[in-house]
């Protein structure tokens, strides 16, 4: 079997990039956009932690900071969607077309 | 500790990751959605711990499976989803999105092998058991200010989420 | 709300939640750990918070009242046992009472005194199997099969006086029908030295436990006003603060012989109520105590006809049952069955007052609440 | 084949570090029926023990004493009618439990009950174990909103919120009692006493015992009362994160009837049961790994010597023989009536099998190799018993109260606790 090198790492990655990046693209519901970026943010960090195998430990401590930032996005994104669904009553984007109401 | 059946690990897992990723953007039901992400957080975890990082991989259970996609749940559970669920799921240009991404993609993967060549060659093995220890001396110390300011991000994100949610404050 | 609607509880128009997402309509009953039998009550809730309630009761209809139609007065005496049959001697002595009020007899001394001592002792079971129940509600377990360890030696002083442990039918009209038997007295002053450490012994466990203060304290809190006004008596109207016990002020049965003091709360508060009970225990206990070491000699059932044909006439008469006034009309028109029977049940008008006091509060208080009013389903759809 | 397993007898390391597959399955194996029988041995324990609090006698009828009641509850849940409610999300209402039992069990990887009786001895193990214990409210959660019925998802969501809440409390706890490790050789943090490079703390579970060997305390009586406090903090955060009595609102009998599991029935309802018991052992042992000196023996210091290890080490030994004591002294005190002949037979039986482990306990090489797990469940049982305890005596909390107690109480004590104590490992 060919050893597993960097590469294969950074073609997993890559595919959950590219999955997240369909997802924010193409649905409708907030809900799954938020974790379609989650997926996004965890693509960076295996790629993050994959280079850290070959340039030192500051991309595992990127990718904490990460996961930090997905936490704050996380929390931050659902506030505004129970916002948001308070007052449309609805999870479509789609929807979202006034900056004020 | 040497690894056994790396390869086999790096598949299995890898392939568990992506094919949840797919779940996760094409389920009507975000309850599903959500819960396949957390198997794609999982595996990812387990990759984690294949690259000598298990520091990063507890951190990644505990913060991303435990506590954001418990979060994740929550709100699914409060908003009502039956409606949604009865909508079309995808917006008008998902044929546009879909093929941009996928030459994304290519474009990446290219890259990638293309590039290959200048990495430096792996490590043979990195220092496990003082992982945890080195990631404390960076955070701690080279990047002190960076972890001030994230922990300062989650204050306000706290006070933001909190002034988001609550109808009277 | 709609005007036209009899219900408290608005099911149509919604009401300003946290969130304005729907709110939950969450049957609790007929089936539930915690409604004391087959209550069913509808709550309106938003997340944990309750919005309003609903009782739907009926689920132990039995008519009871309309029986009493088609039997002789005599005939009936063992079916008004059946409603609140944690209570059943104080169910007996009410009508008893009442029945004889319209005949206009009284029963002797003697007989007063065995009621007395055993309408009390049933209090004191009562209040036993309340405490029990209340505080498994509340998720103390162990109280219960203390309370029904002590339950069993009234139980069981019953069963000697009558041979029957619950539905006990013990009194007839005009007195009883079974005299003491032998050692009764002494039961009863072992009863007594008995069962003192045993209310400590719950207090332990329950009055000064942080979590049961925190649970009970300024829960499904009543106003004196409000529970003069949905006609909420005994120890729910006491713990309000307003002195209220039939056995004073209109005083049966020989009440009037007896030193006793009726204890009231302040704040109206399930806690208080939980207080009022425990120290109703021990008055209970100093009732009996008077009456055991004076009871007097003599007969113990009056001089009444074989048949009982009373005059055409009406009668009310209520007693201090252990959860609140129970009230008997009687209409006769003189045969030998009544015309009319209308029971005036405790629990009945103390749940009215349910929604009242748990509007704004949590789930877990509903429980507490139902559990501190002390309801028998039994009594309340008779 | 018998060398292999007398060399593996004489290593120091644990399998798991040892690159020992073999051994390393056979401890997974060991570790998952061992986990069952406690469960089964806990299930029977609570029940007697609750009843005897309540002036019950408890299980009588199945065995002597109860004691197949376990093995007869199994059968009956095993052959009951599976239910799935109508209008359930099969697949996740499937799933639910067997997180719950997952995350339950994977937290026993790094329990060392030994120096060498671990799977595995992770570098981030206490981070691993609140991990994976963190994941079974996905269980929780998921089996609630699948049920598709009010009950379940309200205490669905009081479980989301309440495991969540003190998490937060329990590794404020946790960390305080890690930043005790790092004080191991002389003086300020980062300045090992050797002086080479830097002696930081450790997450490990080994580790973490062996500092408290090699600071001569128990992490519980470190810096007093703070150790205390964290022990205590911990204590009680635990049992709301294992969802009982005090805490017990997601499964709120008198409120919610059954909580989460409502809908659940027979085998899936029991592995909740199971997750929920191995969770329980899995937090006491956390507790006593971190604060009780793990597999320590009492007074491994003051009490050294050749002669002392020999009297502790017969602890276990005399521990099974006094229960076979009792078990012979039940025969004895059985009816002498024909209908109680094998239920006295049986109980003969099981006592000279306690007797016969007793004795094995005695054999100088397994009483070395034995003793550590000895303390190490002793000391987890006493917890299994506070537990009960705990079920027997409180009250149950209401939502707001617990997470009041969640967030301003137990959250700043953890954080001052955390505080002082890193303040005084920088003086002391």
């Amino acid at each position: 079997m060919v050893p597993i090198t960097t590469f294969h790492y950074l073609v997993t990655a890559a595919a959950l990039f590219v999955l997240g990046i369909i997802g924010v693209l193409t649905r409708r519901n907030v809900v799954i956009i938020l974790m379609s970026i989650e997926l996004i943010l965890n693509a960076v960090n295996l790629n993050l932690v994959a280079f850290s195998r070959l340039y030192g430990l500051h991309g595992q401590v990127f990718a904490i900071f990460v996961i930090t930032d997905a936490a704050a996005e996380a929390a931050v994104g659902l506030g505004i969607l129970i916002a948001f669904f308070r007052n449309k009553e609805t999870v479509n984007v789609d929807e979202v077309d006034l900056l004020k109401w | 500790m040497t690894p056994v059946a790396t390869p086999f690990f790096f598949y299995f897992l890898s392939a568990l990751a992506v094919l949840s990723g797919i779940v996760v953007i094409t389920r009507r039901n975000p309850v599903h959605s959500a819960l396949s992400l957390i198997v794609t957080l999982l595996s990812l975890a387990g990759l984690y711990l294949m690259l000598y990082a298990p520091f990063v991989a507890g951190v990644q259970i505990i913060l991303y499976a435990g506590g954001i996609m418990v979060l994740f749940l929550f709100v699914i559970m409060l908003v009502s989803i039956e409606r949604a669920q009865r909508e079309y799921q995808f917006n008008k240009q998902w044929i546009v999105g879909i093929c941009a991404t996928a030459v994304l993609g290519v474009l990446l993967v290219l890259g990638y092998s293309e590039g290959k060549a200048i990495f430096p060659a792996i490590p043979a093995a990195m220092p496990e058991n003082t992982n945890t220890q080195e990631i404390a001396i960076f955070l701690y110390g080279n990047y002190l200010l960076p972890f001030e300011v994230a922990s300062l991000l989650l204050l306000v994100a706290i006070v933001g989420a909190v002034v988001m949610a609550k109808k009277r404050i | 709300m709609n005007p036209t609607s009899t219900s408290n509880l608005d099911l149509d128009t919604r009401q300003e939640t946290f969130l304005d997402a729907n709110e939950l309509i969450i049957n609790m009953g007929p089936q539930h750990p915690a409604t004391h039998g087959v209550l069913r009550v509808i709550l309106k809730l938003d997340g944990e918070k309750v919005l309003g309630t609903e009782c739907v009761i009926g689920y132990l209809h039995r008519g009871v009242e309309k029986i009493a139609e088609n039997r002789t007065y005599t005939m009936f005496n063992p079916y008004v046992d059946r409603m609140d049959y944690v209570a059943a001697v104080s169910n007996g002595l009410g009508y008893c009472e009442a029945v004889e009020k319209l005949l206009n007899v009284e029963a002797p001394p003697r007989a007063r005194y065995i009621r007395v001592i055993l309408t009390e002792l049933n209090r004191l079971a009562s209040h036993q199997l309340w405490l029990g129940t209340h505080a498994l509600d509340i998720g103390a377990m162990t109280p219960l099969f203390y309370t029904f360890r002590d339950r069993e030696e009234i139980l069981k002083i019953f069963e000697k006086y009558c041979g029957a442990r619950l539905t006990t039918h013990a009194f007839r009209i005009g007195g009883c029908v079974y005299e003491t038997y032998d050692g009764f007295e002494d039961d009863v002053k072992k009863f007594l030295k008995f069962v003192p450490p045993k209310i400590d012994e719950y207090e332990e466990l329950l009055t000064t436990n942080r979590i049961w203060l925190e649970r009970t304290r300024n829960v499904g809190t009543i106003s004196a006003k409000d529970c003069i006004a949905f006609g909420v008596t005994g120890p729910v109207l006491r713990a309000s603060g307003v002195k209220w016990d039939i056995r004073k002020a209109q005083p049966y049965s020989g009440y009037e012989n007896f030193d006793f003091e009726i204890p009231t709360g302040q704040n109206g508060d399930t806690y208080d109520r939980y207080l009022v009970r425990l120290a109703e225990m021990r008055q209970a206990l100093r009732i009996i105590d008077q009456a055991v070491n004076s009871i007097p000699e003599g007969p113990i059932m009056a001089k009444i006809p074989k048949v009982i044909k009373p005059p055409v006439g009406e009668i009310y008469h209520s007693i201090e049952a252990p959860k609140g006034e129970l009230g008997y009309f009687i209409v006769s028109d003189g045969s030998t069955q009544p015309y009319r029977v209308r029971v005036r049940p405790p629990s009945f008008v103390n749940l009215q007052a349910l929604d009242l006091m748990v509007r704004g509060a949590l789930v877990a208080d509903v429980i507490a609440v139902i559990g501190t009013l002390d309801i028998v389903l039994g009594e309340v759809d008779r | 084949m018998l060398d292999y397993i007398t060399s593996y007898l004489k290593s120091t390391s644990t399998p798991g570090q040892a690159g020992n597959y073999f051994w390393a399955t056979v401890y997974i194996l060991i570790i998952f029926g061992g986990v069952s029988v406690a469960v089964m041995a806990m299930n029977w324990l609570e029940r007697k023990a609750l009843a005897h609090f309540q002036i019950r006698l408890g299980p009588m009828r199945v065995g002597p004493h109860g004691l197949l009641q376990p093995i007869a509850d199994a059968v009956k849940l095993l052959t009951k009618e599976d239910i799935i409610p109508d209008g359930a999300d099969k697949m996740v209402f499937w799933i639910a439990p067997l997180i719950i039992l997952c995350a339950a069990f994977t937290t026993y990887i790094v329990i060392p009950f030994g120096p060498t009786h671990a799977v595995t001895d992770l570098n981030i193990g206490i981070l691993f174990m609140l991990g994976v214990s963190s994941l079974s409210v996905l269980g929780v959660v998921m089996a609630g909103w699948a049920s598709n019925s009010h009950y379940p998802l309200i205490g669905g969501l009081r479980s989301s919120a309440q495991m969540v809440s003190y998490e937060v409390a329990m590794g404020m706890a946790v960390v305080s009692a890690v930043l005790m490790t790092s004080l191991h050789g002389l003086g300020l943090y980062g300045v090992a006493a050797n002086g080479s490079g830097m002696g930081t703390g450790t997450l490990s579970m080994i580790s973490i015992v062996q500092a408290q060997y090699d600071q001569q305390a128990w992490f519980i009586f470190k810096f007093f009362p703070l150790g205390f406090l964290a022990f205590g903090l911990f204590a009680i955060a635990m049992v709301a994160e294992t969802n009982r009595a005090p805490f017990d609102l997601p499964e709120a009998e008198s409120e919610l009837t059954a909580g989460f599991h409502t809908e659940y029935s027979g085998l899936r309802w029991s592995l909740f049961m199971l997750g929920e018991y191995a969770a329980m052992i899995a937090v006491s042992s956390i507790a006593v790994t971190l604060w009780l000196g793990g597999w320590m023996r009492p007074f491994p210091h003051w009490l050294a010597g050749g002669t002392w290890d020999l009297v502790f080490s017969l602890f276990p030994g005399f521990t099974f023989l006094a229960l076979a004591g009792f078990a012979f002294l039940g025969v004895i005190r059985m009816p002498k009536h024909p209908l109680f002949k094998i239920q006295t037979i049986g109980l003969a039986g099981f006592g000279a099998v306690l007797g016969l482990i007793g004795l094995i306990l005695f054999i100088p090489p397994v009483r070395d190799r034995i003793q550590d797990i000895y303390w190490f469940a002793a000391k987890v049982a006493m917890f299994m018993y506070l537990y009960i305890w705990y079920r027997a005596t409180f009250p149950r909390y209401r939502f707001d109260q617990l997470m009041k107690l969640g967030w301003k109480v137990m959250l700043p004590l953890g954080i001052g606790v955390l505080i002082l104590t890193a303040v005084l490992g920088v003086i002391l």
